[in-house]
């Protein structure tokens, strides 16, 4: 795509629609949102880049294979947080039980791994959506 | 033609005995609801007391049913790697991958 | 440590192998194989031990609270006798299918990283299976299936040719649609009830049940159109004989096996748990039941017959066995419902053995048909062998295990007074022999010119083996998975 | 009787709603031929049980359950059909992924959509 309006609209809003998805990232436990919302909006800037700038540029920013390691990644470190409550004698999944640091309420750390799984949830969503467009896009075209 | 009227007429039917059973159905928006019982009171009383957020929501999602939660993540990994084994079939370019 | 929490760990090493295999891409398969075997035989293993943990406990069900919420707040898993029967059938054919599928998987799918996809899916349903037999709470029932359809799906679309993706899409769109069903039908038993785990929710719907009569009828038939369509209960069959037909080998021997079933416990365990016995029989749901198991014995078997094509015969007989379960749950007393669950067991072994031995015939001598099988006896005798075993256990002869579940049933039908049904099992049976005896009969007794051997690798005869000798101790010594099967009818209709 | 009927179904509006557009959705899939226009019908019956989900859990005049010292006295409504309707969402958008990649693939190979040209045509594609 060759269009120069586009182009400078997405370079300008990519960092604000990166920034934005974080803040919903880290609120989710705060405001509506979390980890899946958030995580689509960081993905869904990705793709709006590969889209508008062509694939070679897209995957030059998030490797192919990237994408897909950091997915297994995401969805590891959710059972892995999980499997703290079994190594601290509690039960899977556990939060409050295992003795992590709850925080104030209403404050933006607190909630124990709540916010740890969003974190890891966010992040594998966001690679998720890039996954899921580079395959659908690479069919496309060859 | 005739398929169609068939169609419709299922649709119809469906829509009839869902009208029947929603006349049924608790009032909407009413307190005394079924669904409105101790499971939902201990999430509205008792969420910020047992893990330390404010937003009931997503006190749920991720405390109370983690373990859905885990399996939902696994549901959005198994469709793309569901989606990488339907179209990253190696025949690109006509080339084979070399295996084993 | 491990041991009060090995419930809900065996469905998360599952999980957990499925998430690292993606990562193995690049690298040899033979890593992957390996690590996917150990994992099936550490799952076999952990089955075994809550078996005897289990046992020791006076066959009373094992609670586990995951996240350590109590049940109706979190999510609680139950590890009973039928959770333990159905967590062995994982492990007893998964593992035989895996070992079946490390010899040949690469040079069908072509590329390393499909390898790592495929068994990533394989584990990946195996793990839905898992988690559907341990769960006791109804939403987690749902999420699982999904992850059941979406992996059962792509396994069948992983061999890339038009009829697979075409058989695939085809599954998907109708298994969507049960989802659908499945998910409305649990909004309607949480509109009445405000439960979502099974127990809580039936003390709620045994108080509330004639207050919202329709509810809980619509939801009832939700759930036996969702899960029917899934478990391919006779007019619901439509995508199964494409999709079991155009698989891979070892796929279609899992999805046949062990992925309806998974669908049919899930089933059983929604409308014995959340209904009850007493209202199932209040409402008549036990007679459709029984009604829609004999239609779709005869319907099957008589479409078996029809067909030529050697897997497509398979997967109609599969549509006729799983009417045989379904005929089983609606008998509504204990011993025929152990005998449907003991016949869904060796249901299972048996019919993964026969999709395996099909798929080993077609690969090896490129005969895809039956009347084209003439001299297969005396090309890969010992694969035929194991097919004839099994085609004899399917059609009910005594010491092969399918003799049990059926004579059981035929005992469960007699007690309940319907002789229309036990009539239907002994037909089903002869239709079996019907369309199982021709093929054993055109690959040894027709004649076929000059013949070489052909005999399959190692590795898949020794798989085959495996579940050969589970259906003949299974036949000859049923005691153990007898008495889980009992256990498990006797707490499902509560007595 | 009828009144009461009535009057019933307009209380329960949602619900009502819910149901029609659930019939909508199969009516989707099992009259249109175009493939992805069933693959639409599902999405809005999906929608549809969202739908009714979210409304079981509604109280007229609560507010939305965050904890807030200012609507404390308002309360909240039930929090968990919106925590099972998340899950929910995602589950449909995983489906409907996959759903589309096989489209992709089929379109390739047949070179339609249409389930007539795709499915009936058995025979020919079995070379």
């Amino acid at each position: 795509m060759k269009d120069y309006i586009l182009k400078r609209v997405v370079i300008l809003l990519l960092p604000l629609m990166q920034v934005f998805g974080l803040y919903v990232i880290f609120h989710g436990h705060l405001s509506p949102g979390g980890g899946f919302a958030g995580g689509m909006i960081v993905g869904l800037g990705l793709v709006c880049y590969a889209a508008v700038y062509g694939m070679e540029k897209g995957t030059d920013k998030v490797p192919d294979r990237a994408a897909t390691l950091i997915e297994s990644f995401g969805t590891l470190w959710y059972g892995a947080v999980g499997l703290v409550g079994v190594f601290k004698g509690t039960l899977f999944l556990s939060n409050k039980a295992t003795g992590v640091p709850m925080g104030q309420p209403a404050a933006l750390l607190s909630g124990g791994w709540i916010l740890v799984i969003t974190l890891g949830v966010g992040i594998k969503v966001a690679s998720t959506i890039v996954t899921l467009f580079y395959a659908l896009t690479e069919e496309e075209e060859s | 033609m005739v398929k169609r009227v068939l169609y419709a007429l299922v649709v119809i039917l469906l829509c009839y005995i869902g009208l029947v059973t929603v006349a049924e159905f608790p009032p909407y928006g009413e307190e005394g609801n079924p669904v409105h019982n101790y499971v939902s009171e201990r999430y509205i009383g008792e969420a910020v007391e047992d893990t330390g957020v404010i937003n009931m929501v997503t006190a749920i999602v991720l405390d109370y049913r983690a373990y859905d939660t885990l399996i939902e993540t696994t549901v959005l990994f198994t469709a793309t790697i569901a989606v990488l084994i339907t179209l990253k079939t190696g025949k690109k370019n006509g080339k084979e991958e070399e295996v084993s | 440590m491990i041991q009060e929490n090995l419930p809900v760990l065996l469905v998360v090493t599952l999980l957990f192998t499925a998430y690292l295999l993606p990562i193995f891409t690049k690298r040899r398969p033979r890593i992957i194989e390996l690590l996917v075997v150990t994992v099936e035989c550490l799952i076999l293993g952990g089955t075994l031990y809550l078996a005897g943990l289990i046992a020791r406990q006076g066959r009373a069900p094992i609670i586990y609270p995951a996240g350590g919420w109590p049940a109706p707040w979190g999510i609680e898993l139950s590890v009973g006798s039928l959770s333990i029967l159905f967590l062995l059938m994982i492990a007893g054919v998964g593992l035989p299918v895996a070992i079946f599928a490390t010899d040949g998987i690469t040079w069908q799918l072509r590329s390393r990283q499909r390898v790592a996809w495929f068994f990533t899916l394989y584990l990946l349903l195996a793990a839905a299976l898992a988690g559907l037999a341990v769960t006791n709470d109804l939403f987690n029932v749902y999420v699982f299936v999904e992850v059941a359809t979406i992996s059962c799906c792509a396994l069948v679309a992983a061999k890339d040719d038009p009829l697979a993706i075409k058989a695939a899409f085809r599954y998907l769109l109708l298994a969507t649609v049960g989802s659908g069903f499945i998910f409305a039908g649990i909004g309607l038993i949480y509109l009445v009830t405000g439960n979502l785990d099974m127990t809580f929710a039936f003390t709620e719907l045994s108080q509330r049940a004639y207050t919202y009569p329709h509810v809980v009828r619509l939801a009832i038939s939700f759930f036996v159109i969702g899960f029917g369509t899934k478990a391919a209960l006779f007019p619901l069959h439509l995508w199964l004989p494409d999709a079991h037909s155009a698989a891979l080998t070892p796929a279609s021997a899992i999805l046949s096996g062990l992925a309806v079933k998974g669908y049919i416990i899930a089933l059983a365990k929604i409308l014995y748990i959340i209904v009850g016995p007493a209202l199932l029989q209040a409402l008549s749901i036990d007679r459709i039941l029984l009604l829609m198991g004999m239609v779709a014995i005869v319907a099957g078997s008589l479409l078996a017959l029809a067909q030529d094509e050697l897997k497509r015969r398979l997967a109609y007989s599969t549509v006729a066995q799983v009417g045989y379960i379904f005929l089983g749950l609606g008998l509504m007393n204990t011993t025929g419902l152990a005998g449907a669950l003991f016949y869904a067991a060796s249901h299972a072994i048996i019919k993964a053995c026969l999709f395996l031995a099909a798929g080993a015939i077609i690969s090896r001598t490129g005969k895809e048909r039956v009347s084209q099988m003439a001299g297969v006896g005396r090309e890969m005798p010992i694969t035929m062998g194991i097919f004839t075993i099994c085609s004899f256990a399917l059609m009910g002869l005594p010491l092969l295990s399918g003799f049990i579940g059926k004579w059981n049933l035929l005992r469960g039908s007699i007690q309940a007074g319907s002789f229309l049904a036990s009539l239907v099992i002994i037909l089903g049976s002869l239709l079996c022999a019907g369309y199982l005896l021709p093929v054993i009969r055109t690959a040894y007794f027709v004649p076929a010119g000059t013949t070489t051997t052909k005999e399959t690798s190692f590795l898949q005869i020794s798989s085959m083996l495996i579940l050969t000798v589970f259906v003949i101790v299974l036949g000859i010594a049923p005691g153990p998975l007898w008495n889980l099967a009992w256990q498990a009818a006797r707490d499902l209709l509560g007595g | 009787m009828k009144v009461s009927l009535l009057s019933r179904l307009l209380a329960n509006y949602p619900y009502v709603a819910a149901f029609i557009l659930f019939a909508i959705g199969i009516y989707g899939v099992i009259a249109s031929s175009n493939l992805l226009r069933k693959l639409l019908g599902i999405s809005i019956m999906e929608s549809a049980i969202f739908l009714m989900f979210i409304a079981s859990g509604n109280i007229t005049g609560r507010g939305v359950p965050i904890v807030d010292a200012a609507k404390e006295s308002v309360g909240y409504v039930n929090p968990l059909p919106q925590a099972l309707i998340l899950t929910g969402i995602v589950v449909g958008v995983s489906t409907t992924a996959f759903a589309l990649a096989l489209l992709v693939k089929l379109h390739k190979y047949y070179g339609t959509l249409d389930a007539r040209i795709i499915y009936d045509k058995r025979e020919a594609d079995k070379h």
